[in-house]
């Protein structure tokens, strides 16, 4: 179906997320929307995974059955019962706790010590590049930052997979820089599975080790681009920015069939 | 909690005994407040209890939370009805009297009633029943929804002598104190003085009742709260004026604020405290109740037992007292 | 909750074949009637199960705990009479008569309270006190403005039940996300305007909360009223409640607080209706 | 509000001068009472003044509307009786001890009712069936199984409150967000983690609005479970109260009256502050 | 103070918006946080201003003191009762409203009849293509979709300066580019004044007259630049693209100073 399939799909144990002709509907009746439609898709341990896809076509379902918050309406998911953080597309904080707070929260139900949590909550701060806001309240925050907290949030689950939704989209390029090699540099070190949606093909192929292009609603894997660049790359490196044009025309030509 | 099997099992340690913060309930508030009690109880210790109004006291005894409670006719009569005549008896008079129809100035004559709105305690009543009764034999009509020539409406005493203050209703037959303070403080007329309705001026405003159980298991208990109730009786005739101080001290520790030394008096005057139960009074009341169709038929036969009081009574050379009816 | 989300799930499944729609929509209505069912009559078949073990006890005598075979007898018997239903109607006409009164003055109060800093630091938490305060304590009041009419009824319940319709609206209201608020401001609203469309709204699922309480209170409170005034015609529930204590007949108590636990299901059943439609509107449940 | 946001950001402007922060601070916080207090006094003011008016229209009797000199009379000699003092001590101890059972019980239930579907199918509605119920149905049973004393009262105050509290609470659970009840599923929230961390947090608001409906039934049930049992020499306020009323003596009723509101008045200011920290925190405030 | 000060600043009744050394501090005492520090900025009439600027130094702030929201702490703010739309960061929908619903909403409070309420309301879903979403709630969307309603609703309200948060942050390109030319036709056809806020240079030079460049936080004016190409620009035309990466240098400059 999609072109993942006509790969021989290895049985290796080395699979982390494994998605068989996985539909989604919404609602039912004359009210139905599929907002996925057979996608197959398997994730190896450590990969770094972009999607792309038009805005609507089901990335953030995608994201959501992966982690278990939305039920399947057909095919099969398989994640082998690993531990899944998902950093949402809206950041999502509880409001009646301080940033730190927020960040503390994943530790604390993992029962990790306050010493120790607040240290790892100042570090991640620190990651995030907003070092010393650990005791503002939410509602103090920018939109970029609240989304820099989300993220500090989702490193704190020390997840195997994480899933992130677009978490870079309200910053500017130089925040977004510099948190693109603080990820790598997390990715590599904790040898973590990353599933990244994200609207920037630059991006996608500065971070990924494929990025996978869904099509229009409803979402069907379209294509999976393998990304060779050695690492580090540079977002404004030539070869990242031919083969983002290169996805781009297929993405282009892609929503331009599906006439808006 | 759980004192009920302490005193029933334990050879009546305790005697839990229930009563009113009212005037009418004049012998316990003085038995209390001087000791009387407790005086003729010997080691056996009272636990008194008070009641806003009959029906607590009735749930407190069918549940075994009392012994004994002074209360009026009516919650003894319907105790008596639902139990079957299980649950109580009545073992001695308190209070009789004390009871009447007081109306705003401007009715005279009970033919000025027509049309007009009296209140009375509570539907079924020792007064309602009283003041249906009479309505009838003047030749009004009343029914139990307030309709009729009359309007009869049931309110508590407190919104009947509002209501009758502000001019809402045109007269309410009330017990007492209410009926002092309705001449009294309303400037209402008291048109009937329900006195005037019975055979010697009497019949039963309280009375004391125990539970039947507790009579058979503590024959001893219940006459030496005879003892006291009886002492109390004596105490109110012999000491007139101590005896009004006493009840309203009592009322006053139990309610915050004592009677108005007016309404005490007057109060007091329309009273009378004896130890008959006026037996005749409660079995014509509730013929009376039944003919108006307040009161399903009941067989009242045993609702007494006065031995105790006799055998005391003849002790101390009194006359004995009788649970006949009048006629 | 998961539960839920889970169970949804299964039914849009079952949804997907769109030839099978209508009977499996006929099934799931069946089985949904019968998972709202089932846990009533368990509950009450346990609590009358419960109460048939104590009364074979002989924990008590009968007439002071009677069994559920004595009471729901008598209840029947009650609720075959004509009298008894005209009691009902009455109770009830006056019950969605003051409840509504309240709901009115309540919202307005409770709009104005929370619009005007002034009037909020003046009569704010007078509106908690008028709240404790016993509905009898305001009888002589009732009286006095109403004599003894429905009105005064109406009197005691508007003010034991506006309270609460007002503190839900009010509390509503101070939880209306600032986001909201702002964008009501960019968007022009003011005045009325702003309440029709965005603070009432927004503040909806805190008021029907409210009115859910104040409904309580605004029955309690009738309960208490309706002793005040006997209407010729039909004895409304609040007095034959009354009655019945004043006879001691537990059976007849026990039927008419089974009475009027039933009209406070059934009324809860209806605020769930609105509210689970809100919640519907709101995006907060599974379907 | 938008008044209140305009006077913060006065507020804080007038702070953007450091040497002048702290008596900035004193003036703000002396004008803050003043704006809190003087409505208060207004709203006395006007309320006292249409009384002594009515009053002096004798339009009633002064037995039946006694005016506000005789009242404050009355008033000031009963708070000057150290007696009246106990039984507000009596009262508040009751108050506040049935309140504290009403609450965990509430909370217990709620949390249960919201938690499973079908003990929500099964005694959801029932809560409000409870809550509508008038205390005095429940003395039968508060004397059945407590017999006459303190937790006779107690059963009366949290089977009148409980209600109220678990209702507050579960609709706070049911508008708990979407997004964060799929926040808390994604960090691994379970169980009691579940409603300790996400649930109970962020139904707050709610919460404590049904807190302070529970705190009214609970002071309503109790100054009729006051009744049940009378100890002499302190006696309750709910004692007093019945009695004032027994006495029909307008200018104690009245007094009565004023003191449940005052009571209910310093409650509600207990709630506002509770609820004005939580405001804050959720940055629902301009400050 | 600015750069912008230097030029002579022509008094001519064409301004729309005049910013003079406007503050904006948030909390006071130990907590206090300057979010603005002296910005002065005037938009004439008709003008497309694009503002740029790292994640939380005050590009949001500036709108809302623009809009009313909240109150400067300092310096003058003047935009001669004009009627000013904001279109949020996030897209604050409101969830008892339909899609449609909550675009009519803010005609109807300008009283506008409800035929042609529907009308316009069709007209502008498909603008943002959203044509056929009308009747769904808002959490039936996707959030890109969200972001678009939102767009949606700021059009709807006419008015005369058109405040835009990072609007098209959760779009995908192509859906970027489409809207890139709908915002511009409109902004023509009705000669609205803009201020556009976004992370993305590209973008602010395909669509602005004028970028401003705002200072890490506190934030303050550092650089305007005109943008002289003619329209209609293409945002991966060279000329856009470089002087994209002229601005992108300058910014870059700028937050290195500001050593996150
Ligand atoms: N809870 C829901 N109920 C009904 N429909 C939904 C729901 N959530 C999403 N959808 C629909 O599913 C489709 C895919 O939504 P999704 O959020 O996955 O898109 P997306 O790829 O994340 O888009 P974006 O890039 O805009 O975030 C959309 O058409 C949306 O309308
Ligand atoms: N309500 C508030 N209370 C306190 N501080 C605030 C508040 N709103 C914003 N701030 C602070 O003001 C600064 C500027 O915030 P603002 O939202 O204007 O940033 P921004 O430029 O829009 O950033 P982004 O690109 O991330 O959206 C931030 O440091 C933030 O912490
Ligand atoms: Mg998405
Ligand atoms: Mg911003």
């Amino acid at each position: 179906m999609s072109l993942v399939e006509t790969k021989p799909v290895r049985q290796d144990t080395d699979v982390v997320v494994r998605l068989d002709s996985v539909s989604k509907q919404y609602g039912a009746g004359a009210n139905a929307l599929l907002a996925l439609d057979k996608v197959s898709l398997t994730v190896r341990q450590g990969e770094f995974v972009c999607l792309l896809g038009a805005s609507g076509c089901g990335k953030s379902t995608l994201l959501s059955l992966v982690a278990g918050l939305d039920e399947i309406s057909g095919g099969t998911l398989d994640i082998g019962g690993r531990h899944v953080s998902l950093m949402f597309q809206e950041a999502a904080l509880f409001p009646w706790l301080s940033v730190s707070g927020n960040v503390e929260l994943a530790m604390r139900l993992r029962g990790i010590g306050k010493a120790e949590r607040r240290r790892r909550a100042a570090e991640l701060l620190d990651v995030v590049r907003l070092t010393g806001f650990g005791d503002k309240r939410p509602h103090e925050l920018s939109g970029g930052m609240r989304q820099r907290v989300a993220l500090a949030r989702a490193l704190a689950q020390d997840a195997d997979i994480l899933l992130m939704d677009e978490p870079f989209g309200a910053l500017d390029a130089m925040t977004r820089d510099i948190l693109h090699d603080e990820l790598e540099r997390i990715w590599r070190e904790q040898a973590l599975t990353v599933v990244f949606v994200t609207h920037n093909v630059r991006e996608a192929v500065r971070l990924g080790d494929r990025v996978v292009l869904l099509s229009s609603r409803p979402g069907r894997v379209i294509e999976d681009f393998p990304v060779g660049h050695a690492r580090p790359r540079r977002i404004d490196s030539p070869e990242v920015a031919g083969q983002a044009a290169d996805i781009t025309d297929r993405l282009r030509a892609e929503v331009a069939r599906h006439a808006h | 909690g759980g004192g009920d099997e302490a005193s029933a099992g334990g050879g009546g340690t305790t005697l839990r005994l229930g009563y009113f913060p009212n005037i009418t309930h004049a012998p316990a508030l003085i038995g209390v407040n001087k000791g009387l009690f407790q005086q003729s109880l010997g080691d056996t210790k009272l636990d008194p209890k008070t009641f806003n109004a009959g029906p607590a006291a009735i749930e407190a005894l069918f549940s075994g939370a009392i012994d004994a409670t002074y209360i009026g006719p009516n919650p003894a009569i319907n105790g008596w009805a639902t139990s079957k005549g299980t649950a109580l008896k009545i073992i001695a008079g308190s209070t009789s009297g004390g009871a009447g129809l007081v109306v705003r100035n401007g009715i005279n004559t009970p033919a000025d009633l027509k049309g007009k709105k009296i209140a009375t305690p509570q539907l079924g009543n020792t007064q309602d029943v009283a003041l249906r009764n009479w309505l009838k034999k003047n030749g009004f009509t009343a029914d139990q929804q307030g309709g009729g020539d009359v309007s009869v409406l049931p309110q508590d005493n407190a919104t009947a002598v509002q209501a009758f203050a502000q001019g809402a209703i045109d007269g309410a037959w009330v017990p007492e104190p209410h009926l002092s303070r309705l001449q009294l403080e309303s400037k209402g007329k008291l048109l009937i003085d329900e006195k005037t309705l019975w055979p010697n001026g009497q019949f039963v405003t309280t009375h004391l009742i125990v539970k039947q159980e507790f009579l058979k298991e503590h024959p001893d208990t219940v006459k030496k709260l005879l003892q006291g109730h009886l002492a109390s009786v004596d105490y109110i005739e012999k000491n007139g004026e101590d005896a009004k101080k006493a009840a309203n001290d009592q009322l006053a520790a139990l309610s915050g604020k004592p009677l108005k030394d007016e309404i005490l008096n007057a109060a007091f005057k329309n009273l009378t405290f004896t130890n008959d139960p006026i037996a005749a009074s409660l079995y014509a009341s509730a013929q009376h109740a039944q003919d108006v169709g307040l009161l399903k038929p009941v067989d009242l036969k045993g609702i007494y037992d006065l031995a105790p009081l006799n055998e005391q009574l003849k002790a101390a050379g009194k006359p004995e007292v009788s649970d006949a009816a009048a006629s | 909750m998961p539960t839920d989300v889970k169970d949804d799930a299964a039914d849009r499944l079952s949804g997907l074949d769109a030839l099978e729609l209508s009977p499996a929509r006929e099934r799931d209505l069946g089985r949904r009637l019968w998972r709202a069912t089932w846990p009533k009559l368990l509950a009450v078949g346990i609590v009358i199960a419960a109460w048939q073990l104590v009364v074979l006890s002989e924990w008590k005598p009968e007439y002071v705990l009677p069994g559920p075979a004595t009471v729901f007898g008598d209840l029947a018997t009650l609720v075959t009479t004509g009298d008894f239903w005209e009691g009902v109607r009455l109770t009830m006409l006056r019950a969605v008569t003051g409840f509504a009164l309240a709901v009115l003055i309540g919202t307005v109060v409770g709009a104005a309270v929370s619009r005007f800093a002034p009037l909020r630091a003046a009569i704010g938490s007078l509106i908690t006190g008028l709240q404790t305060m016993p509905s009898i304590m305001w009888f002589p009041l009732a009286i006095l403005l109403f004599q003894i009419s429905e009105s005064a009824i109406m009197f005691v319940v508007v003010i034991g039940a506006a309270p609460s319709v007002a503190n839900g609206l009010i509390s509503g209201i101070d939880y209306v996300p600032r986001t909201w608020l702002r964008v009501g401001q960019v968007l022009g609203m003011t005045g009325f305007a702003r309440y029709r469309h965005l603070i009432l709204p927004a503040s909806l699922p805190s008021f029907i909360s409210g009115l859910k309480q104040g409904w309580a209170f605004s029955w309690r409170s009738l309960m208490a009223g309706e002793l005040l005034v006997i209407v010729p015609g039909a004895l409304s529930v609040g007095v034959r409640m009354q009655q019945a204590r004043d006879l001691s007949e537990s059976s007849l108590v026990i039927s008419f607080i089974i009475v009027v636990l039933v009209i406070g299901i059934l009324i809860d059943m209806l605020f769930n209706a609105a509210d689970n439609a809100l919640r519907k509107r709101w995006g907060l449940t599974g379907t």
